[in-house]
């Protein structure tokens, strides 16, 4: 079978359909079989402004949205001026000539004016179908069957649009398909059915979904860009799925209510951006001090402050580790792809249950709110469910209770309230073993040494079960890129490039944050050759932790702080500009300015 | 202080008062009015027949939100201004608990004024009771939003310059659907309003005057203020919200006791949640079935 | 003039006037011109618990509370068993006899027990005045003059409590000095007047005073311990001194109105402790990202969440280092020393006028509420103040007036609302050198990058204006201490005490914490020897962080977590046993239990 | 959106609303409600009569809180429900600006209830305009505190089940001293409500429905669905807070438009600062004298 890797792009103002459009050609090459990539951009507007949606289509799996723009849609004048320099040549670009006054030149691509007028018999003008003209015509020119593309319309509007309109859309789709067939020139490359369909979703479905699977029964949230997602998953699904979905009055009252659905038995867990997760904090130390298990998630977008709402970054790893005064047991990790996305949520439930601790997960626009193909049966719907020592019937302990019983491990069974026999206090102020507050009795150094060090043991064991950053590529090479979360696709990629160009590159990428076995993790580092940390922020946040953990110092660093997400040949030429420099930091240029 | 032995022998027979003692003395100061509170807690506790395991009382940070330790029942003792955000969480979870709130007004009408609002106007199932005693007690005397004008206090020197808050009138107006008003020194009455408030299906909020004897400048004369102050609230029916916006705005420097509104017409929260007719969900099976996923798979198609 | 250092403490419940006691002594010292430095030890009770007042008086300037209790005078008879271990060899307890059935039995040390009901007339034998029998006693130990503390007792009680009151504290002072004359035998050590006589007080008052100094017309506060005198000084000196003081609904409205009132001009200034912090995390990267000068205060206590709320600890370096999401310019500042706490805000207001920027001290209980003695003529009260680049007239700038204009520095001249001519908005959200929003024009990531490299530029300018570590002692040393802020007094001595005992050690110490210049500290700490990093927290917060950002990697650490400060001894006994042993972690025992 | 070309001259004579014209366009939907909320306040701001650099509009985040990038004044377009602390600030700083808040009904309630309470407890004296769509609507439109029972929404797909709360009754137990509600589309009556605000010395609240056309279920027939519910309160004595509580409370289905309340006896909180009455403290010299000092250290001696 042939082998293929494409992008097709549209632009356009919201409310042009851009979702629709790029969300009818996702599915549909998702239902050949076809693994697909998205990525919009857009700002924090709800009408005005700009969209520009970017969908990377591969015969491979693949895990960002590529180098490349091979097809364009641009469905107002306004994106065919911005993007016509964007299409790659032996490119093409769609537009809709009756709108464009000045025709756009380029010999090295092929230029796909259709007129809305001639193809659709819309009386008002109104082009709320030119979305679907233009992927008619995309789809025509990369060998996809009409027919598909019927399906999905008579899909996505039968139910809400009633039978005129669904005709309406495609009467212009078939007349679209059939006119780019005549007066265009298709692509070398066309698609070609595999293998099993593919589903297809977001980050924040993803993430959502994963909690569903790890038994989350309750999910509070206060809506926040680019995390919101998950809300509006976990909302409609509610009902069927037996989860409490409550919105609350703000970020504080969110993460307090899931300490209370926790501690009275529930996996509970949230999610916010930075501005939300900054009110979180102080709550997220009480979880730590009462020992209470919950899942946070901090979706990044541009920061600081409100920053760019609708932008990724991944700038708030510090706020994360310093998340809250004092010291206590913590775990935090950045899903690697929007498929690990999922599985990190149950995984890391098992974790916190066990070890009785806040668990967050920092992850960000690009992942939240990309989306990606995936196979049905990679899906692991009942995942391994382990709560850790929870008592929840009389008679699990002989004799006297105490919540906070100092153990080897540091974990003290739990009692769920409700359980006869084993009342007791959680408290923010500091206690003794029974839950009773250490400012209670003379504030003893003794017992607050002790209780202390026992909550601090858990730490220990965490590090356990938190496997080492991952390595992929030779062993013996002239580059090595480190990285951490969202970024791996990215890199994997730019890595792999790099390679079959001569610069024989490896990839260390981390996962789990923290807690960091600075013996097991150094010897992973020490595998590396010029080695690059790469991430998207200012003031290299991970590559000071790192160094602060371990003692590793970079050779290098790419960083990218303009709110777009990283494409591969950023860190291609960065490595490439930086093994050849005597400078220590490369920050690509975004070429695609949308 | 002194921490008394620690019993786990189950209830016999009807619970009473006694059953309710924590395994932790109070630390409050002798005279303070937030012992009665605590007794007549006790009491309602024991009055409502549950098993100690049933109840779960939770608090924020002040003198007053030390309570949840002097009481024998599962307890949380939370962040300052945060008890209802918890307590609602915790009613969602499992709302078979019988779950009562106890705090101070810098808790409550302070820094956790928004949750107060919010969890009145979705009508949480809940028990609130505020020590109002007009002050920070456990931050050593500042003023709080229940202080008089003029008062001096160590961050209003030389007068506190802003009108309380009417937190009863507050409640009526957001939404509580019971609401009331107690003098810790009236002991029955206080530990009746408790009971009848946690019976009562819905938000249920009673703010007590409590009074601290030892940053108030009066000290222990401060109940002798409050005596001449308070008389019952009588002749007034309790199910006219009007009437008792009227009561409960008319409160300036007198103080009206008893149950100002009781509304049994609306329904608390998680009686109109679907999710909840199977029982709670803290008592649910983990995770969902493989049926369910695909389903979700297929919509992903 | 002989020298001497010598321990008196008291100790008793909550309500005995044991503050009342302290100060009264502390005060006399003060006045004989003594250097005094006091620690209380306390509960977060109002009533019933234990205090312990350590006051530590010396011929020689002293900055920690020592290692010794020379004399301890027991309240109650609680305290005389609690305390009779400590008081150290040839010390002596003073004692009411009355009150304790089975007399205290230690052969070297002096008892002294006294007779409430005997040196009083105090017919309901209510023991109010029990402390000043005691405080009497103990003067004439140490051979002070009863007419000092009859002054004292004068100025302190007249106004409060009327004449017959006085006289009885007075007649009671008399029968118990005469009584110490008769019964007890005085200490080598008597007390000698010097001059000048000295002010005494504690850090909160300090810093607040150095708020005064530097100009704050604006203070918002949320009551919180340890945090809580820097108000209580505040609101009486208010009027006075024409500062708004406002108690606010909770810390986030503090903070809020700390960023208006900069915003339209004042120096503006609020202070909180670790959980308080966190809510204010997310309006400090507000500050960051609309450019308003503040300075908030987070006088730590012990960990996490609600924790000790009375007790020590610098457990929230991450926190506020993490504050608020995203990358922003922010200088991080953490006292030395009590008098410290009084220069370095005017330093700091500067600093954040000049920057633009918000400014955190982050210092702790045991400094904050810990007493000094000082020279009337140490404190300046009239700093220099310089307020950067501020626009208050018409004219000041020709022609358009950007806000946020790009500049090398990164600075940019700041209109102060009310100013004709310079209309602008500031923002949260990212923006453009105009304030206009970036999201409301297509986010350029080229405007993104630029404003953002314009902002963190200025990160550099600040480095050239902090001062680096400081360096004290041998410069050939077998052992080097390092710490941060408050540990300052009590980490010199401990260098003393090791460099005299025959381990020549020198000491390096951080005031600025944030930003850091690599090269400069390097260039410090290369200086170190045997290094011991010494921390008053579990993790090693600020190890960690300085190895981030230098590399550099300390040969063990002395850490402590109970609550208790540090006395120089814990840190002699820790670098001894660091010496001699293979383990790289050293955490005192604290022997002094209240 | 796109900017306009930048004015810097001064007024020439009585301001015009053109004078308050921002520059930069607003980039609302077309149709939104809150254009006439924006042209309502430069009238407003106009006919007040000071120079733009007098006024300080100050907001926090959501669609509605675009707004002060779209007024010819000072602005600060702050975090999410935090504008009203952040414009005491500014009043006490410099209490001769003419301090306007601006925003919406998630931003004010929801996240922002409890500077809400509090700044109308203190009679702070601002002008808070909240544009009530009862939707967040720059998060793309899921329930708000005012959002109806039943209304299906991306949060509450199934129907939202929690009682709205009445902004204006709690406003007025609160303590705001002026105290209002208007429509968008009853441009001159919201411009007028809004100049009298601005003249109040103290609180001044106008609860304006200002209706979204993207996010609600109507779209453009939201304007009819509120012309069908509006009427105007008449006969109504202003000085009343009894009869002003009563016409708050009684609004459900159907909403009364016009001043509810206005208290002209209760001093503003910085009209009671006796620090103050030198001038904006934003003026005085700073620090402090030497003998101020001096005195200082005295009492520490
Ligand atoms: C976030 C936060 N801010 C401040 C404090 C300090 N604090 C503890 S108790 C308290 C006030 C208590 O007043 P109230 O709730 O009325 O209780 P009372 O002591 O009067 O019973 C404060 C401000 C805290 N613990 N947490
Ligand atoms: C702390 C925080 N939480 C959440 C958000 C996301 N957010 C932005 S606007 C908004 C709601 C806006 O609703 P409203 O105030 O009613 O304004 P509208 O858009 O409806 O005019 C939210 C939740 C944020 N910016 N900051
Ligand atoms: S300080 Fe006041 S409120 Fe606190 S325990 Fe003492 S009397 Fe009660
Ligand atoms: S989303 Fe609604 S509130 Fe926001 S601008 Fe559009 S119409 Fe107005
Ligand atoms: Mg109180
Ligand atoms: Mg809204």
């Amino acid at each position: 079978m042939a082998k293929y890797d494409f992008v097709i792009a549209v632009g356009g103002a919201p409310g042009q359909g851009i979702e629709t459009a790029g969300k009818s050609i996702s599915q549909i090459c998702a239902r050949y079989g076809l693994n697909v990539f998205t990525y919009t951009a857009y700002q924090s507007l709800i009408r005005g402004g700009h969209s520009f949606l970017t969908i990377r289509i591969s015969s491979e799996p693949i895990a960002n949205h590529g180098d490349k723009l091979d097809l364009i849609i641009a469905l107002d004048a306004n994106s065919v001026e911005k993007h016509l320099p964007h299409v790659s040549p032996g490119g093409a670009l769609i537009y809709n000539s009756d709108d464009v006054r000045k025709q756009p030149e380029r010999d090295d691509i092929q230029l796909c004016p259709i007129s809305y007028k001639e193809l659709t018999n819309d009386p008002d003008r109104k082009k709320i179908m030119l979305n679907v003209c233009a992927s008619s015509v995309a789809l025509q020119l990369v060998g996809i069957d009409l027919a598909v593309l019927e399906d999905i319309i008579v899909l996505s509007l039968s139910k809400r649009k009633g039978q005129a309109i669904v005709d309406a859309n495609i009467a212009a789709a078939r007349a679209s398909y059939d006119y780019a067939a005549e007066h265009f020139t298709p692509f070398d490359v066309q698609f070609e059915k595999q293998d099993p369909p593919l589903a297809f979703g977001s980050g924040n479905m993803l993430m959502a979904m994963g909690g569903a699977s790890a038994g989350v029964k309750f999910y509070a949230a206060y809506p926040m860009s680019p995390s919101t997602g998950i809300l509006h998953w976990m909302a409609p699904n509610a009902r069927d799925l037996g989860i409490i979905v409550r919105q609350c009055e703000d970020e504080i009252s969110v993460i307090n209510m899931v300490i209370g659905a926790a501690h009275a038995g529930c996996r509970a867990m949230c999610a916010t951006s930075g501005g939300g997760f900054a009110l979180m904090t102080e709550a997220i130390g009480s979880a730590g001090m009462m020992e209470i298990p919950i899942v946070v998630v901090n979706v990044q977008r541009g920061g600081p402050s409100t920053g760019l709402p609708t932008k990724t970054e991944q700038g708030d790893l510090w706020q994360v580790l310093g998340a809250s005064q004092g010291d206590f047991p913590k775990i935090i990790v950045s899903p690697t792809s929007i498929m690990d996305g999922f599985n990190t949520i149950p995984e890391l439930f098992n974790l916190v249950d066990k070890f009785q601790c806040p668990g967050m997960v920092i992850t960000d626009l690009s992942l939240a709110e990309g989306h990606t193909t995936f196979a049905p049966d990679s899906i692991n719907w009942q995942p391994k469910i382990e709560r850790g020592e929870l008592i929840t019937e009389q008679g699990q302990t002989d004799g006297e209770y105490q919540r906070y019983h100092i153990t080897d491990s540091g974990i003290s069974p739990r009692a769920i309230p409700g359980t006869p026999g084993h009342m007791h206090v959680v408290a923010t102020d500091d206690h003794d073993e029974d839950g009773s507050l250490i400012s209670d009795e003379f504030t003893n150094p003794h017992i607050r040494r002790d209780i202390m060090e026992k909550r601090q043991r858990k730490m220990e064991g965490i590090l356990e079960f938190l496997p080492p950053p991952t390595f992929e590529g030779p062993d013996d090479a002239e580059v090595t890129l480190i990285g951490w979360g969202s970024t791996h696709g990215v890199m994997s990629e730019a890595a792999q490039q790099l390679t079959e160009a001569g610069i024989a590159t490896n990839h260390i990428h981390f996962k789990w944050l923290y807690p960091m076995d600075e013996d097991a993790i150094n010897e992973v580092l020490a595998k590396s050759a010029y080695s690059l940390i790469v991430e998207c922020n200012y003031t290299g946040q991970f590559a000071r932790f790192l160094r602060g953990e371990t003692g590793f110092k970079a050779d290098g660093h790419i960083r990218k702080y303009d709110g777009e997400p990283f494409m591969p040949h950023h860190i291609v030429d960065g490595a490439r500009e930086l093994l050849n420099s005597k400078t220590d930091l490369y920050v690509p240029y975004q070429e695609i300015v949308v | 202080m002194a921490r008394r032995a620690r019993r786990e022998r189950p209830i016999q027979g009807a619970p009473t008062a006694r059953d309710f003692k924590g395994d932790v003395n109070p630390d409050w100061c002798p005279g303070c009015g937030d012992f009665s509170v605590l007794s007549a807690l006790q009491n309602a506790y024991a009055k409502l027949g549950k098993g100690n395991h049933d109840h779960l009382t939770v608090s924020g940070i002040g003198c007053s939100s030390n309570l949840p330790g002097y009481v024998k029942t599962y307890g949380m003792h939370t962040l300052h201004g945060r008890a209802l955000a918890v307590a609602t969480g915790a009613k969602f979870a499992n709302h078979e608990l019988n779950v009562v709130v106890t705090g101070g007004d810098g808790d409550g009408y302070g820094i956790g004024g928004n949750h107060f609002i919010h969890t009145m106007r979705k009508n949480i199932d809940l028990l609130y009771i505020v020590m109002n005693n007009e002050t920070y007690g456990l931050t050593v005397g500042q003023a709080s939003p229940t202080t008089v004008v003029g008062e001096q206090t160590k961050s209003t020197p030389f007068g506190n310059l802003e009108s309380p808050l009417n937190p009863v009138a507050m409640a009526i107006v957001a939404g509580a659907t019971y609401v009331a008003r107690a003098f810790s020194s009236e002991r029955a009455q206080l530990s009746e309003l408790m009971y009848n408030g946690m019976r009562h299906k819905g938000f249920a909020f009673i703010d007590v005057i409590s009074p601290c004897v030892t940053w108030k400048k009066e000290k222990m004369k401060i109940f002798d203020y409050w005596k001449e102050r308070v008389h019952l609230l009588e002749d007034h029916d309790t199910s006219d919200r009007a009437s008792a916006l009227e009561q409960a705005v008319k409160t300036g420097h007198e103080t009206q006791l008893g149950l100002f509104y009781h509304d049994t017409s609306r329904a608390a929260l998680d009686e109109l949640e679907p999710v909840l007719e199977k029982g709670p969900i803290a008592h649910q099976p983990l995770g969902i079935t493989q049926e369910q996923g695909d389903a979700i798979i297929q919509r992903m198609m």
